[in-house]
Order: C-alpha cells, then sequence, then structure tokens
C-alpha cells in the first residue's frame, strides 16, 4: 500500500511493455490495470501516427492500451477535452492535467471519476517543424529516424542504422527549431496537480530508461497505483534522496530556462505599438473559430459570446472574436499553445493570449489549473 | 422540388428581417415647452419616420394626457402599430404609465420603448437647440433600433401575506399601524426601545398650539397596544428581511428585559430598592438619573420595567421587592419569524449632536444646552419637574439665549433645513417668558421659517409676549465669571454688534438620520438620498413609496419634519401599502432571466452569481427559480455561451441600441 | 458642428436605480452638459457586460462610461460589487490594448447625484476632445 | 468506449488540408488537427472546422424516389443507360483519382467522355493546360512578387498563411482582384491592358483560380502575361481533386463545363445525365434555374457520397462512402498525391457492377490505382515550364454598364457545397450607402427579377456600383446578377 506524498520509481511487470515503453512502461500499466480492474471505463491511449505525431484515442480494450505509448514529445495536442463527460484514466503532459482541472471548474469533467497521469514535460514538437530541422539542422532524413531523446540540454536523434546525432537545444531554438515557442516559456514542469506526477527525471543508474520516477500527489493517485500494484502490473520502490534531488535540479534549470524565454519573447511594447500590433495581427483572422475548438479550457459549444460574432458583416478595428475570448479566458489560460498551432493565418494567438493573462494571473496570484481554486474573473465571490 | 427548394432557402434568409416583422409608431412627446421648447419634435418626428420598422411618427404637445395617450391608443389601433416608442421624459416616473397605456392599446406591455429626450437632452443642453435636436434624433434611432427586436414578456402575480410590518414606533409608526390595523389587517410594530412613543413622548408641548406633547400622544399609545389587530413587538430588532412584495420573511431580535412582561405591572417598587443609579440617556438626555432596573417613563406603554444588565450588579434586591415575582435574570434573548406582506419603515431619527465639533462650545460649557435637553427641562414629569435650572449651578437663568440652526443650513454640517427647529426654538421662548416674566429671552436666527397654519401667527405671539430677535448667526461664543456665556453676535438688521451675555445658552439642533435608522435601510435595500435619510420612489408623486414594491417609508425616516407632517405620512404609508393587503395579490416584475438550454452547457459560472439563489443546476442544465428572480441580469452576464439572457435587456437587443448610437459619416 | 468644437460620442451603461436616476436629477436640476453622452440603461451595473463594452468601443465610442449605485448601495445586493471585479478586469484589459485609460471609466452615481453625474460627464467630454477621436473608431462612422 | 480515426483531406477546396476525422462507437464524427500535414500543419479554415456539418449527410441510394440498396440501384441505372443516348457524364473532382478513372472507363463503355465541368479547358489549347497547375506553396512563399486575383480570404484561406510567409520573406504583395486584402501591400484594380504596369519577371507569381464558371478570358490574358514576361501562373481550384482529374484528362478532347452541359440539357442535346459527387444544382448559381432544367433530363442518375440537392431529383442514386471513409489518392494544388487512410470501395466497385451490366469489364481499386500511378508518373510539383504557346487574343470583353449596381458571386467552399455560413452579408462602397441612404447597423433591400430581400451588409472598398456576396442568394440569376435596387 503506498501513501500520499511517497516518492517511488517504477515499472512494468511485462518485461514486453516495460523494454516498449519509454522509461519501464510505468504509466501504460497503471493505466491498462485502471481499464482491468474496472477503475475507469475508459482509458486516452496515444495512437502513434508516425515518429513525430500521436493522437489521443479513446479505448476500453486493455490489449489496446499495453500496446500503446508514444512519446510525449510527438504530441503537441492537448488531452483535457477528452476527458469531459467520461469515466477515464488519461496519461497527461502539465497543460493536459491543468486543462482537466480548468475543466472539471466549469463542470465539463467529473475529477472524482477521471484519473490522470501526469508526466513531466520539458516541453514538445511540431512535427512538421521537427522535420525541417531534422532536414536542415541534423542532415538525416527524417524517414531514417529510429529514436529521440533528451540528455544535458541536447536533443539527440538515433537513426535507423544506429548512427546517433546531438544538437544543443538553445542552438536549436535560436535557429527557430526546438520545442513549440509556448513549450519554451511554459512554466509548469511537473504535473503536481495530478494524481500522479511521473516521468524519467532522477531515474539514474542501471535503472535509467527503464523506471519511471512516481509521486503519488493524493488519494486517487494512491488509489490508481495501489490498484496497479494489486493488480500485478507494476512493481515500485522507494526513491532514494539522490534521486528525489536530481528530478528537483531538473525541474528548477527547466524553469529558469523557461524564465529567461519569457523574457525573450515578451519584450515590452509602447502603448501606441501595442494597440496597432494587436490590430494588425487580429486583421488576418477569417474567424474559423479553430482556437475555440482547441482551447482546453474554454468549455462552450458552438454557440457561445465569442462566436456570436463570427459573422464578418461588421468592419470592425479588432475581431471582436477574440476580445471576448480574451475577456472570459485571459484569467483562466494555461498558455498550452494550441490556438496558435491550428491557427490557419498563423496569428500567435497564445503569445497574444500570455500578454493579458500573465499580469492578470500575477496580479489575483491565481495559477489556473493547479488546483481547485475558482478563476477570478468566473468566480465573483460574494461579500 | 424546385418548390421545396426555394421554400428552404427564404427559410434560411429570413433571418436578415427581424423575427416578427415589426410596426412601430413614434411618439415624440413636446412636453409643453420643456422639450419642446429646445428640441425640434418635428424633425425628430420626421427623421423616425424615416427608421426602419417605423410607420408612424408623430409630435404630441403632452404624451402622458388623457388626449396624448388615447392618441397613442387610437394609433395601435389605425396603423396596427405592434410596438410603440414614447420619446419624451423618465421611465422612471413615467414608463408604467405608458405601459398601461399601450396594454390598453391592446399591445403587451413590454413591447414600449420608452426614450428620455427631456431630463437627457433637453433639460440639460437648454443653450444648444441643433445639437439637443441632433441627440434627440439619435436617441430616437436608439430607442427604434431596441424597439424592433422587443419581445412580449408577462409579469406573474404572486399571492400577498396580508399582514404589515412596522418598524419603529414613533408618531408616524403608531399612525401607521393604527390605520393599517383598523382597515382590519395584522400589523406586527417593532419597537426597539422598551416603550413606544419615539421622540415625541420627550416633548414638553407642541406648537403651535402648546398643548402637552405626552397628554396628547400618551392615549394615542394605549389605544396601540389595545388594538386586537397591532401585535406590539417592544424592545425588539429586525435582524434579517428576505423575500419580496407579498412574500416578505422577518427575522425580529427580542432583547431581554430580565422581567416578565405578562406579569409585571410597573408598579415601581423594584426601583425604589434599586442601589444603582446612572444617568438617563434614554429618556431625559442625560439630565438626571435612572435606576439599573427602570420604568422608562411615567406614560410608558408597555408599562413595564427593564433591567439594565450592563449597570446592574445582580443584588437582587428588585426580585425581592417584586410582589408578582416578575424579576428574571436567567433571560435571553429571543428570535421570531414573521412573515409579512408589506413594510412601513417608520425608524424616525437622531437629534443633532453638536458635542465633537463643540458647536458653539457645546460640550465646553457647561451652560450650553441643546432644544431636546431644554425639553426635558421645561418637562413637568422632567428631572427638575419642569423648573427651568441651568446646568453650572442648578439656578434659575434670568438671560437664556436660543441659537437657531446648529447642525442644519449649514455647508459643513448638514446642507438640509431641519424644519421644526424654528418653531420648537418660538414655543420653548414663549413656555419660558410665561414660567418666568422677568427673563430675558434673545433668539439668534438666520430666517424664521414658520409656513403652515397658526405658524406665523405663534411667531408673532413670540414676538407679543416680548421675545428679542436678532438676526444673525453668533460668531464667537466664550464662557464668563460664573459659567455665564457670552455670544458675540452682529444683528444684521440693524448692522450693530452685540457681546450678550447669557445665563443659558440653548442650540436648536436639527434632526439627522439615525443610525439604527441607516440598519435598517441597508438590510431593505432601499436607497439613500444625499442628506443620509431614505429615499422616496418619487419626490412629489411617490413620497412614502420606495423603489422597493411592498416598502414604505414615513415620518422623519424620509426627512425632518413636524409633528402633523409625520402624522399624514404615517396614513399615508398606511394607505399605500395596504392596497397590497386588500388585493391579496402584487404582480412581480415581468423582466426577469430565460436560459435556452439547447446552448447551456451547465458549466455553472452563473449559479453563484445570483444573489437570490434563483439558480441552480439540473442534470446538467441550468435551472431557474423565477419567483427569485429580480431581474437584475448579473447572471447573463456571467454566462459565457450566452444561453442565459435577461428579458427586455437581451444581448441582441443591447447590441442594437449601441450600434445605432453611431451613424455613418454625412448619413 | 463643423464650426464648432468636435463633440464625441461617449457611451454610458447606466443602471436603473441611482446612475440613471442620477442622469435624470441632473436634468431636473438643468445642470447643463455636452452632447455627447448616449446612455444605455440596465436593470443593473451588475448587466453590464465587458463584452458590451468592448462592441460599444468597437462600433465607434470615443469612450464608455460604467456607472451604477455606490458600493452597498445595490439596488440587487451587490450586482455593482461583481460590476467592478469585472470592470477592474476590463481595464487592464483595455490598458493591454494600448488604449488611452481616459476612454474607460467608472463612476458610482446615486439618484441624488444629479451634479455629480454632470460634472462627470463635463470632465470625461474635456478629456476625450484632449485624446480626440477613438484609434478603435470604423472608418467612416461617427 | 472505442474510436477510429481516418486520416483524410478536407474536401473544401483543392488545397487539399490534411485532416484528421474521428468517429466515436455512436458513428458521431469530429475532427482532429493533423499537425504533421506538410500542405497545412493540420490548420483548418472556417469550412474544414466545420466539416462535422458537411459529413452528417451520407448519401442513400434511390431508385425513382424510393430507397434502395446499391445492386438495385446499380440494376436501375443500367437499365436506364443500356442503349441511352446524348449521354453527357460529369465528375469535377470530389471523389478520389481511383474513382474518377472507374468513372472514366465506366464513359468508355458508354462511348462517350467524363466533363470536368470547368470550361476553360475546352476553350483554350491544350498545350495551354499544363500551365493550369498549380506549384508547390514553398514557392509561393519564395516568390518576389505576387499579384493576386483572388480573394484568399474567402476562398482559400490556407493560402493567406503563405502569402504572409511570402510577406516576412521580402515579397510585395498586389490584390488585382475585387476586393481591398489586408496582407497586400497594394490594392488595384487593374484592366487587362494595365497588367504590363505590374512589370513583372521570372521571380514573380500570379495567383488565379479557374472553376466552372471561370471566364477563359480572364486566363487567357494571364496566359499572354506569362508568356511576355515569364511570370508564374498559379491555379487554385474549387475542388478537393480538380488537380487530380484535370491531369487525368489532359490530352482527351476537350471537356465541357457546368453551363454548357446544362445548355446542352436545355437545347435537347444531352438527354442522359450521370454525376460522379458532382452537383449541378449546388454548382449552378441560380438554384431554382438549374432544378428546372434537370427535370428536362431522361435520366438522371447520380453517384454519390453526400446527400446534395441533386439527389432530390435525380432517377437514381447510387450511394457511396463519405470521402474520408474512401481508399484512394487525392491531387492537391501543389500536385502533391494524398492517400487517404480509409478502406472503403464502394464507388468503384459499384461502377465496375454498372459496367459488367452494361457489357464490358469490371475493374477494381489495384487496379485504377495501378492505372493512376502509370499515368500520374510525371505530375507532381510543375516547375516553371517554358511557356509552349502563342499570344491568344481574347474574346468580347464583358462590358460593365455603368451606373447600374451589380450583385457578383465570390466563390467559395461553402457556396460550393451550398453549406451554411456564418457570412451572411454583402459587401458594398461607401458610395453605394449613401446613394441608397443606409442606416448603419440595418439591412439593404436587394431587388433583382427574380425577387427581393433584405441582407445585412459590410462597408468595404469594392468597386463602385458592386456588391459580393459570398454565399448564394435565392435573387441571383446569374454569377453576375443586375440589381434593380434604388438608387443605383
Amino acid at each position: 500500500m503506498v501513501k500520499v506524498g511517497d516518492r517511488l520509481l517504477g515499472y512494468a511487470t511485462d518485461p514486453d511493455v516495460r523494454s516498449r515503453g519509454a522509461s519501464g512502461g510505468l504509466v501504460t500499466a497503471v493505466l491498462a490495470a485502471a481499464l482491468e480492474k474496472g477503475l475507469v471505463e475508459g482509458v486516452v491511449v496515444l495512437k502513434r501516427m508516425d515518429e513525430y505525431e500521436a493522437i489521443p484515442v479513446i479505448t476500453d480494450d486493455v490489449q489496446e492500451v499495453l500496446a500503446s505509448g508514444g512519446s510525449m514529445h510527438a504530441v503537441p495536442v492537448n488531452l483535457a477535452k477528452h476527458a469531459v463527460g467520461r469515466k477515464i484514466a488519461m496519461p497527461g503532459k502539465p497543460c493536459d492535467v491543468r486543462g482537466v482541472i480548468e475543466q472539471a471548474k466549469r463542470n465539463g469533467v467529473d475529477l472524482e471519476s477521471t484519473y490522470i497521469v501526469g508526466l513531466n514535460c520539458g516541453g514538445t514538437m511540431h512535427p512538421v517543424v521537427t522535420r525541417e530541422m531534422l532536414v536542415r539542422m541534423y542532415e538525416i532524413d527524417p524517414e531514417d529516424v529510429s529514436g529521440e531523446e533528451i540528455e544535458k540540454g541536447k536533443l539527440i536523434f538515433r537513426t535507423k542504422d544506429g548512427e546517433e546525432k546531438a544538437i544543443p537545444i538553445d542552438d536549436l531554438e535560436e535557429a527557430g527549431y526546438g520545442r513549440r515557442e509556448n513549450c519554451r516559456y511554459c512554466t509548469v514542469k511537473i504535473p503536481t496537480s495530478a494524481d500522479l506526477a511521473c516521468g524519467n527525471w532522477g531515474v539514474i543508474g542501471e535503472l535509467a530508461g527503464n523506471a519511471t520516477f512516481c509521486e503519488v500527489m493524493n488519494e486517487k493517485g494512491k488509489r490508481l497505483l495501489d490498484n496497479a500494484i494489486e493488480a500485478g502490473f507494476v512493481d515500485v520502490r522507494p526513491a532514494d534522496e539522490k534521486a528525489i534531488a536530481i528530478r528537483e535540479k531538473v525541474n528548477s534549470a527547466m524553469l529558469s530556462l523557461g524564465s529567461e524565454w519569457k523574457e525573450k519573447v515578451f519584450t515590452e511594447m509602447p502603448d501606441q505599438e501595442r494597440l496597432s500590433y494587436y490590430m494588425e495581427q487580429f486583421a488576418d483572422c477569417i474567424h474559423c473559430g479553430a482556437c475555440k475548438e482547441v482551447c482546453p479550457v474554454c468549455t462552450c459549444g458552438e454557440d457561445s459570446k465569442c462566436t456570436m460574432f463570427h459573422s464578418l458583416a461588421d468592419n470592425y478595428r479588432m475581431s471582436m472574436y477574440h476580445m471576448v475570448r480574451l475577456l472570459h479566458l485571459s484569467d483562466s489560460c494555461i498558455g498550452c499553445g494550441q490556438c496558435s498551432d491550428v491557427c490557419p493565418v498563423d496569428i500567435p494567438v497564445t503569445s497574444i493570449f500570455r500578454r493579458f493573462a500573465d499580469p492578470a494571473q500575477k496580479k489575483r496570484n491565481y495559477e489556473p489549473g493547479m488546483d481547485l481554486t475558482r478563476p477570478p474573473f468566473l468566480e465573483v465571490m460574494l461579500k | 422540388m424546385a418548390q421545396k427548394e426555394s421554400i428552404t432557402k427564404t427559410e434560411e434568409f429570413t433571418e436578415y428581417e427581424e423575427a416578427s416583422d415589426p410596426r412601430i409608431g413614434v411618439f415624440v412627446c413636446e412636453c409643453g415647452v420643456n422639450i419642446g421648447g429646445v428640441v425640434n419634435c418635428r424633425a425628430v418626428a420626421d427623421y423616425a419616420a424615416t427608421l426602419p420598422g417605423v410607420v408612424h411618427s408623430t409630435v404630441n404637445k403632452y404624451a402622458c394626457s388623457d388626449a396624448g395617450q388615447s392618441e397613442i391608443k387610437q394609433a395601435i389601433m389605425e396603423h396596427d402599430l405592434n410596438r410603440v416608442l414614447v420619446a419624451s421624459c423618465t421611465p422612471k416616473t413615467h414608463e408604467p404609465i405608458f405601459r398601461a397605456c399601450v396594454e390598453e392599446g391592446g399591445l403587451n406591455p413590454y413591447l414600449f420603448e420608452f426614450v428620455n429626450i427631456r431630463e437627457h437632452c433637453s433639460w440639460i443642453h437648454m443653450q444648444d437647440k441643433e445639437s439637443a435636436t441632433k441627440k434627440a434624433s439619435d436617441l430616437v434611432r436608439m430607442g427604434v433600433s431596441r424597439a424592433r427586436l422587443l419581445e412580449p414578456l408577462q409579469s406573474t402575480e404572486v399571492p400577498v401575506t396580508n399582514k404589515a410590518l412596522v418598524i419603529g414606533a414613533g408618531v408616524a409608526g403608531m399612525q401607521a399601524a393604527l390605520d393599517i390595523a383598523d382597515m382590519g389587517y395584522k400589523v406586527y410594530l417593532v419597537e426597539k426601545n422598551p416603550s413606544i412613543g419615539g421622540k415625541m413622548a420627550q416633548l414638553d408641548k407642541t406648537f403651535p398650539t402648546n398643548d402637552c406633547s405626552i397628554c396628547i400622544l400618551g392615549p394615542k399609545m394605549v389605544e396601540v397596544s389595545r388594538n386586537r389587530n397591532i401585535e406590539l413587538l417592544t424592545y425588539s430588532e429586525v435582524e434579517e428581511v428576505d423575500g419580496y412584495v407579498g412574500n416578505f420573511k422577518v427575522k425580529v431580535r427580542h432583547k431581554p428585559r430580565f422581567v416578565d412582561v405578562t406579569t409585571c405591572t410597573g408598579c415601581g417598587l423594584c426601583v425604589q430598592k434599586c442601589p444603582i443609579e446612572v444617568p438617563d440617556f434614554e429618556f431625559n438626555e442625560g439630565i438626571g438619573t435612572r435606576r439599573a432596573i427602570y420604568v422608562p417613563f411615567p406614560q410608558a406603554v408597555p408599562l413595564r420595567a427593564v433591567v439594565d444588565r450592563a449597570v446592574c450588579i445582580d443584588c437582587g434586591a428588585c426580585s425581592k421587592a417584586c410582589e408578582s415575582h416578575s424579576i428574571n435574570m436567567e433571560q435571553e434573548e429571543t428570535f421570531s419569524d414573521i412573515e409579512v406582506g408589506v413594510i412601513v419603515v417608520t425608524t424616525g431619527y437622531d437629534v443633532y449632536n453638536p458635542e465633537p465639533t463643540h458647536d458653539f462650545g457645546y460640550g465646553l460649557y457647561d451652560n450650553v444646552i441643546t432644544g431636546m435637553e431644554l425639553e426635558r427641562l421645561l418637562n413637568a414629569s422632567g428631572p427638575t419637574m419642569g423648573k427651568l435650572v441651568r446646568p453650572s449651578d442648578v439656578r434659575p437663568p434670568k438671560r437664556i439665549g436660543f441659537i437657531q440652526c446648529v447642525g442644519s443650513r449649514d455647508k459643513k454640517r448638514n446642507r438640509y433645513c431641519s424644519g421644526f427647529c424654528c418653531m420648537y426654538a418660538l414655543k420653548d421662548a414663549q413656555l419660558i417668558r410665561e414660567k418666568y416674566p422677568d427673563s430675558e429671552v434673545y433668539i439668534m436666527y438666520m430666517d424664521i421659517r414658520a409656513p403652515f397654519r397658526n405658524y406665523e401667527e405663534f411667531y408673532d405671539r413670540a414676538r407679543d409676549m416680548g421675545v428679542k430677535f436678532i438676526r444673525g448667526k453668533p460668531g464667537r461664543v466664550t464662557e464668563g465669571k460664573d459659567n455665564n456665556i457670552t455670544v458675540r453676535v452682529e444683528d444684521t438688521l440693524t448692522n450693530n454688534i452685540y457681546n450678550l451675555e447669557l445665563d443659558l445658552l440653548v442650540l436648536s439642533v436639527g434632526a439627522v438620520s439615525s443610525e439604527s435608522s441607516e440598519r435598517i435601510r441597508q438590510l431593505l435595500k432601499v436607497s439613500r438620498a444625499a442628506d443620509g435619510f431614505m429615499m422616496e420612489a418619487h419626490p412629489k408623486l411617490k413620497p412614502v413609496d420606495t423603489t422597493l414594491d411592498g416598502i414604505f417609508i414615513g415620518g422623519v425616516t424620509q426627512g425632518p419634519k413636524d409633528i402633523p407632517y409625520s402624522v399624514s405620512q404615517g396614513s399615508a404609508c398606511a394607505a399605500r401599502a395596504t392596497r397590497y393587503l386588500a388585493q391579496g395579490k402584487a404582480s412581480t416584475e415581468g423582466i426577469t432571466v430565460d436560459v435556452d438550454v439547447d446552448i447551456c452547457v451547465g458549466c455553472g459560472i452563473c449559479v453563484p452569481m445570483c444573489p437570490f439563489q434563483a439558480l441552480s443546476l439540473v442534470d446538467g442544465k441550468l435551472g431557474i427559480i423565477k419567483a427569485l428572480c429580480k431581474g437584475c441580469g448579473t447572471c447573463a452576464v456571467a454566462c459565457p455561451t450566452g444561453a442565459l439572457q435577461q428579458d427586455h435587456f437581451k444581448n441582441n437587443q443591447i447590441f442594437a441600441q449601441v450600434r445605432s448610437a453611431f451613424t455613418f459619416e454625412g448619413e | 458642428m463643423t464650426d464648432k468644437e468636435w463633440e464625441p460620442k461617449i457611451v454610458a451603461f447606466c443602471c436603473n436605480w441611482c446612475s440613471y436616476g442620477g442622469a435624470d436629477t441632473a436634468g431636473m436640476g438643468r445642470f447643463q452638459q455636452p452632447s455627447s453622452l448616449r446612455i444605455i440603461r440596465v436593470m443593473c451595473s451588475g448587466r453590464i457586460d465587458p463584452m458590451h463594452v468592448l462592441n460599444a468601443f468597437l462600433e465607434g465610442a470615443d469612450a464608455v462610461l460604467v456607472t451604477g449605485c455606490h458600493i452597498g448601495d445595490c439596488h440587487y445586493v451587490n450586482g455593482n460589487y461583481k460590476a467592478e471585479v469585472r470592470y477592474r478586469f476590463l481595464e487592464e484589459m483595455v490598458r493591454e490594448l494600448g488604449l488611452e485609460p481616459e476612454r474607460l471609466q467608472l463612476n458610482w452615481i446615486s439618484a441624488s447625484e444629479g451634479e455629480k453625474f454632470a460634472n462627470f460627464v463635463r470632465d470625461v467630454t474635456a478629456q476625450i476632445r484632449q485624446l480626440g477621436p477613438s484609434p478603435l473608431k470604423p472608418e467612416g462612422v461617427n | 468506449m472505442k474510436e477510429s480515426i481516418y486520416t483524410s483531406v478536407c474536401p473544401g477546396c483543392s488545397i487539399g488540408c490534411g485532416l484528421y476525422i474521428r468517429e466515436d462507437d455512436r458513428g458521431a464524427v469530429s475532427i482532429d488537427f493533423l499537425k504533421s500535414s506538410p500542405v497545412n500543419r493540420g490548420k483548418l479554415c472556417r469550412f474544414g472546422m466545420r466539416l462535422p456539418h458537411y459529413y452528417s449527410t451520407p448519401a442513400t441510394g434511390k431508385v425513382e424516389g424510393l430507397g434502395s440498396g446499391t445492386e438495385d440501384a446499380v440494376r436501375a441505372a443500367a437499365s436506364r443507360l443500356r442503349g441511352a443516348e446524348k449521354v453527357a457524364m460529369l465528375s469535377v473532382g470530389n471523389t478520389t483519382c481511383e474513382e474518377h478513372i472507374a468513372f472514366m472507363k465506366l464513359a468508355e463503355s458508354l462511348g462517350t467522355v467524363v466533363h470536368t465541368g470547368i470550361p476553360v479547358y475546352a476553350e483554350l489549347p491544350p498545350e495551354c493546360h499544363p500551365h493550369l497547375e498549380g506549384m508547390p506553396f514553398t514557392d509561393i512563399e519564395n516568390a518576389e512578387k505576387i499579384v493576386l486575383f483572388i480573394d484568399p480570404y474567402v476562398q482559400y484561406p490556407l493560402l493567406v498563411r503563405r502569402l504572409l510567409a511570402a510577406k516576412r520573406n521580402g515579397a510585395h504583395i498586389t490584390s488585382a482582384g475585387t476586393t481591398e486584402l489586408h496582407l497586400a501591400h497594394e490594392n488595384r484594380k487593374l484592366s487587362p491592358e494595365q497588367y504590363a504596369e505590374l512589370d513583372l519577371d521570372g521571380n514573380s507569381v500570379i495567383i488565379t483560380d479557374i472553376h466552372p464558371h471561370t471566364d477563359p478570358c480572364h486566363i487567357r490574358q494571364l496566359l499572354n502575361v506569362v508568356l511576355d514576361t515569364g511570370a508564374r501562373l498559379h491555379v487554385v481550384k474549387p475542388f478537393v481533386n480538380s488537380e487530380g482529374v484535370d491531369r487525368l484528362a489532359k490530352g482527351r478532347a476537350g471537356t465541357m463545363g457546368i453551363s454548357q452541359i446544362m445548355d446542352g440539357i436545355e437545347k435537347g442535346d444531352i438527354r442522359t445525365l450521370v454525376l460522379l459527387d458532382s452537383d449541378p444544382v449546388e454548382l449552378m448559381p441560380d438554384t431554382d434555374r438549374a432544378v428546372e432544367v434537370l427535370k428536362k433530363l431522361d435520366n438522371l442518375i447520380v453517384i454519390s457520397s453526400r446527400d446534395s440537392l441533386v439527389n432530390a431529383i435525380a432517377d437514381v442514386v447510387i450511394a457511396t462512402e463519405h470521402l474520408y471513409r474512401k481508399r484512394g489518392t487525392l491531387i492537391n494544388a501543389e500536385g502533391k498525391l494524398q492517400e487517404n487512410s480509409g478502406q472503403g470501395v464502394d464507388g468503384i466497385d459499384a461502377m465496375s457492377m454498372l459496367s459488367r451490366q452494361l457489357g464490358a469489364d469490371g475493374f477494381d481499386h489495384r487496379q485504377m490505382h495501378g492505372y493512376l500511378h502509370e499515368r500520374m508518373i510525371d505530375t507532381l510539383a510543375s516547375e516553371n515550364r517554358k511557356p509552349e504557346y502563342c499570344r491568344m487574343e481574347c474574346g468580347t470583353v464583358p462590358a460593365q454598364q455603368n451606373g447600374a449596381c451589380t450583385l457578383e458571386y465570390v466563390y467559395n467552399p461553402f457556396m460550393w457545397f451550398s453549406q451554411p455560413d456564418d457570412n451572411d452579408f454583402v459587401l458594398l462602397d461607401r458610395s453605394m450607402v449613401k446613394s441608397l441612404g443606409l442606416k448603419k447597423g440595418g439591412t439593404v433591400r436587394l431587388d433583382s427579377e427574380k425577387g427581393s430581400m433584405n441582407m445585412r451588409y459590410r462597408v468595404e472598398k469594392v468597386p463602385e456600383g458592386t456588391i459580393l456576396t459570398g454565399r448564394k442568394l435565392p435573387i441571383a440569376t446569374g454569377t453576375v446578377t443586375k440589381i434593380r435596387t434604388e438608387g443605383c
């Protein structure tokens, strides 16, 4: 029996799952066990489309769960909305987890019946950008790649014929490749608001590469892990001080890098320039609504106050659609970057949102998706 | 097929026409010259006629007059209007009138749109007729675009609990309670003090007849206590008020008297035995004393003792003395919940207190006192048995001066005139001259205000009785030898500067809104006027109504006034309030909120917004309790989907109004 | 209009019970004001949707005023308090947008404060005359 | 809880945006973003975002109005086609190459050809056809000068980001179309004589589109510019596989434009019409009129995956699966071959069955696919070919009767597939606002000989007297409709 707050090292008992999984297949096994033992009705698995892209799919087939497992770096999508209205267990990057929590605040997700296995995330990469990068920076044919990992600030690619090439992430990102922009300045690397917080940070020695560091964040996490152990799907052992220290070290290194990027991306703009900047950026908007569709904290359906302004009949100087979205969500924006990714006219929606969200959230010291405190704008606490 | 096709198409395109093809009638009111004198109403009406949806547009001299109204009803028939817009004064006063009018004309009252081109236009742009006219046209255009989108609403009727609550048993409150009771309805009369009577009970005589205040009030007090329909709740305070017109739920707190009112006879034996003696602030303005257990005053109703636990030492002397064993030190405060249909607020006032600012040396010099303190000194049943003495040496004063408008008509204190100070000063001056013919009485005033029957005569009588009037507000007040007061004052009529040496200086202090009134005001959410007193619904036409259905204000609660005026307001409140009780029903606001369940995603953001607990989630969708909804619409703002909308202030209505506030250049 | 000083268009959202009454009282008191104001009446300042405020700017408002009852005096318990919370948020947003802060103003005005209302309108109008037309005003609209 | 994911292409236009279609166990369809698609990085326009609606109405097999299975429908079709005369076949490119080839095979056995509905090809000499293809979008991003004869925001939104990229790379962008474009450096309405002023060269790209109602004259003039300046012509087309069907049709006898087909029906030159995922009712500007014309046919046979307007009046409807479920290949505007992940072959099988019943050979997907590859081996991105045609004279330019107002269609995916669209307004310019005395926030009344209606409008810099609409209006009589609104 594990306890809330336990920090453990774990891995799948099934050797096959363990070897296939990125780091010991713990996550896969925990999810499979949850399904097997009827803790949930379904599991969100990552269907690998190719080396650079995996897409979330819901299944109730334990075998499919065990067979799944794609590197999170290749999942530049947010999983939160897949939890809506379902009794499921899911893996999740910090932004996925935060998305689920925000959904819960808006009754989109019932946290009681939703289990989230959080995974540390240093950032994700956009498939197309990655392919370009491989050709331009690595001079590798994207089709030859057999594996990828991050080590000591370097991004390493392995080709099918066994050779490796490593380039410092900083260099890649200076050149406009590497992680998606929002990931670079992301402020949550360890998903502490999940039920279990897992990752390979702090896994060293002979376990490196085939075990996962796992922190039990709450009662649900305990239930989830106990269930997997009882089902005989996973083995765990306590993590030693060294492991814990290293995990913390990696985290803080990541965070400080993040704040540096923040400086770089969010340069001060004089008032009058700001207005024209925003006008210019939104002028190309074709009101497709994709940014709303993907937003993990938005719970509205097709009809909402923002989409009321989808008709371009009024030639406003600024898109009301975006103004309303900023109003409704800049207190809850988690900066997951989906909106920028899907924008057909390449409006940097995320960074614009962060320009509004960051100060607003700081001022009200509200960090969305980290606990169940309701967003300030949405929740006007009554005197 | 071709048929079907074109049909589906046209359906798809009907969205560009307004829902029900609107036929709007526009009536521009000249309001005599109030509007017509500034705004070119003809031009506005002609412009309105060009607006989409407007089928009839005309000018009225007085739209609200019978003629005006029948003209509107006429037009509704003739032009088969389905929307009516009146551009005249303010909806705050006239919307109900015109809603009724269009209803009589056969339209739903909510298909009426009001545009204010008087208060918001002609009266504030008198110098600039051109822009006033232009603005009036803009306002009408905005109104028309809103009118196009108006939807019919039904106001629901709610049953009325046929009981009334009167808060404050001063003379106004007693009058209101008696009248309502006499009309056959149950009344709860709540008084925070141990006895009813209010300020009037403290007065000696009353102007302009100089008859004894308590002698005329006493019988009324007894009448109140005897009236079967009145349930007297003395020494009690209203703690919570909930609900709405016809259905108020009120929580009343009964403070412990430590005396069993049912058995106590008010004989006073206990009082004699009580060893503790403290200054009597409750009734005698701190002049003279009372015991820890006391009967407020001889004519108190109910005539029962009360224990001041703050000073009582639990010696038990009183219980020993009491033959009816009415004293019970274990008594605790109790609460009772009452349900009423209407509420009358007559919480009264406080006498202005010159102490903190030491106006004219009050609080510094013993022989400077307030008018109310003088009342007690002159009162036969007062601490001095009616013997006028001055505080410093308890000797009768020879030279007495009054300073008027203390705390009133003063930018630094209160700007308003308290109305009754001149009269009570004249009264007291007369009483003093009567009792002590050898005394000199000076009244230092700015103006003497003596309206109403026999008041001016009363003023003359004071002159005839040798009261000396000095028109001027004193500058310096100092204390001389044996605590005499020297007042430096310029008579602005003669320009002589006097240094009056007085034995006693009386400050004619005015009225201020009391703390307890303010507490009640906030409980009831009645709005507050600039002077701090409660705000009536209309300064002339609804002097005792409030903006809240079923809540009425009377007496000094609404502003300083004398006894007859307070009494008539008490009766007025009774009359207004009883309308609801007599009808047994009240119609609630037709404007509430509605949710489109197809759009609602049940995010629940709106639920905590409602201060009236009207919203809740019912299996994933929003549910609304209409009776509780007061139609403020704040939840509609919180709703991210727009599924939740406020009737009559729907998003598209507001958008249309805003959009049409602007025009294309040269339009 | 040409020879006259440029008259901005200012949209004011007023609550039915206080600020709208304040505007009425200003009228009854004949407190003369510039003809720049266009009042949108709502039942409670709590009904003033930031969305409508922004929309007013985009439709061509040179300034938008959010007004209501004094805190504690709300006819609906605390609508004005909610209005303020929302307003503060909106204020920050408008600032970040780079719009001059003078163009969005909040004021609590009771039904008896006619003079205050009039002065408010005068002051804002003067400020906006200084600033000139709003950069968000659509072309060819006034 | 089971979901299936299909990798597919957006049917909105020939840009060929990649996307995922998600089907849950209840068969509900939703879209997901195929971020690894090099064409669009998974980004989608308004049309793409609304695909669940588009896919919400599958076709149902019918014979003379009564529902029927594929076999009965095929049998009925065969009996109608046997010995039918004056047969025309239309496939504009709303389905896979393989299905289109199968359709061509069918045409062979009926001794006719498949028309692609675009008149331009018939009007221009074959040696021009190679120049009516798209180019790799990256080439657009690297152009030095770009001239637009389209409104990318409305018509082909996924071109916008390519143009913005080009702009960042220093390209100078001119809009020669009817609307003013935010992304363009200059917006000028040019008459053909003025094209020279653009002084283009080999590093310039002209972007236009050709669709069933394109005026061939316009294309001729652009081809002349290409001839004179060596500028490259990038042609976008309205249907997901337009490029495929055009390349497949290459070298064959000129195919008919949709309007010519409708004329043919009116004249009686066409008595039987076979449609493959092509709906003249949707494609013609005047819906009601199109329906009337089609009713004149002896036989109207529809092979379709969607329950579109024409199905209701067809004699036979052979239903196939939705595009995203089909197994097959699509070619987009830049000449990319894109494979669907679906495995459906209903269409080919049905046509094979039909072919056999008409006494010809049957065929299957594998054959069709093989055939495609031998035909298409040379295709893909058309590099900058030397023009091998001579200057062309243009017919009479339709004279703009001045003073009069005209309602003009700006064709876009919503219009081609008559899908509901938020953009429920017309564009007109300030002078018209004045002359019509329009009120801000009001509507404009449009009167044509067909009737009248009110529309919301947006004020834009559009040519005087022109009213542009992005959606089909019931009062339209053609792509250009004379408007009798007062004040015009």
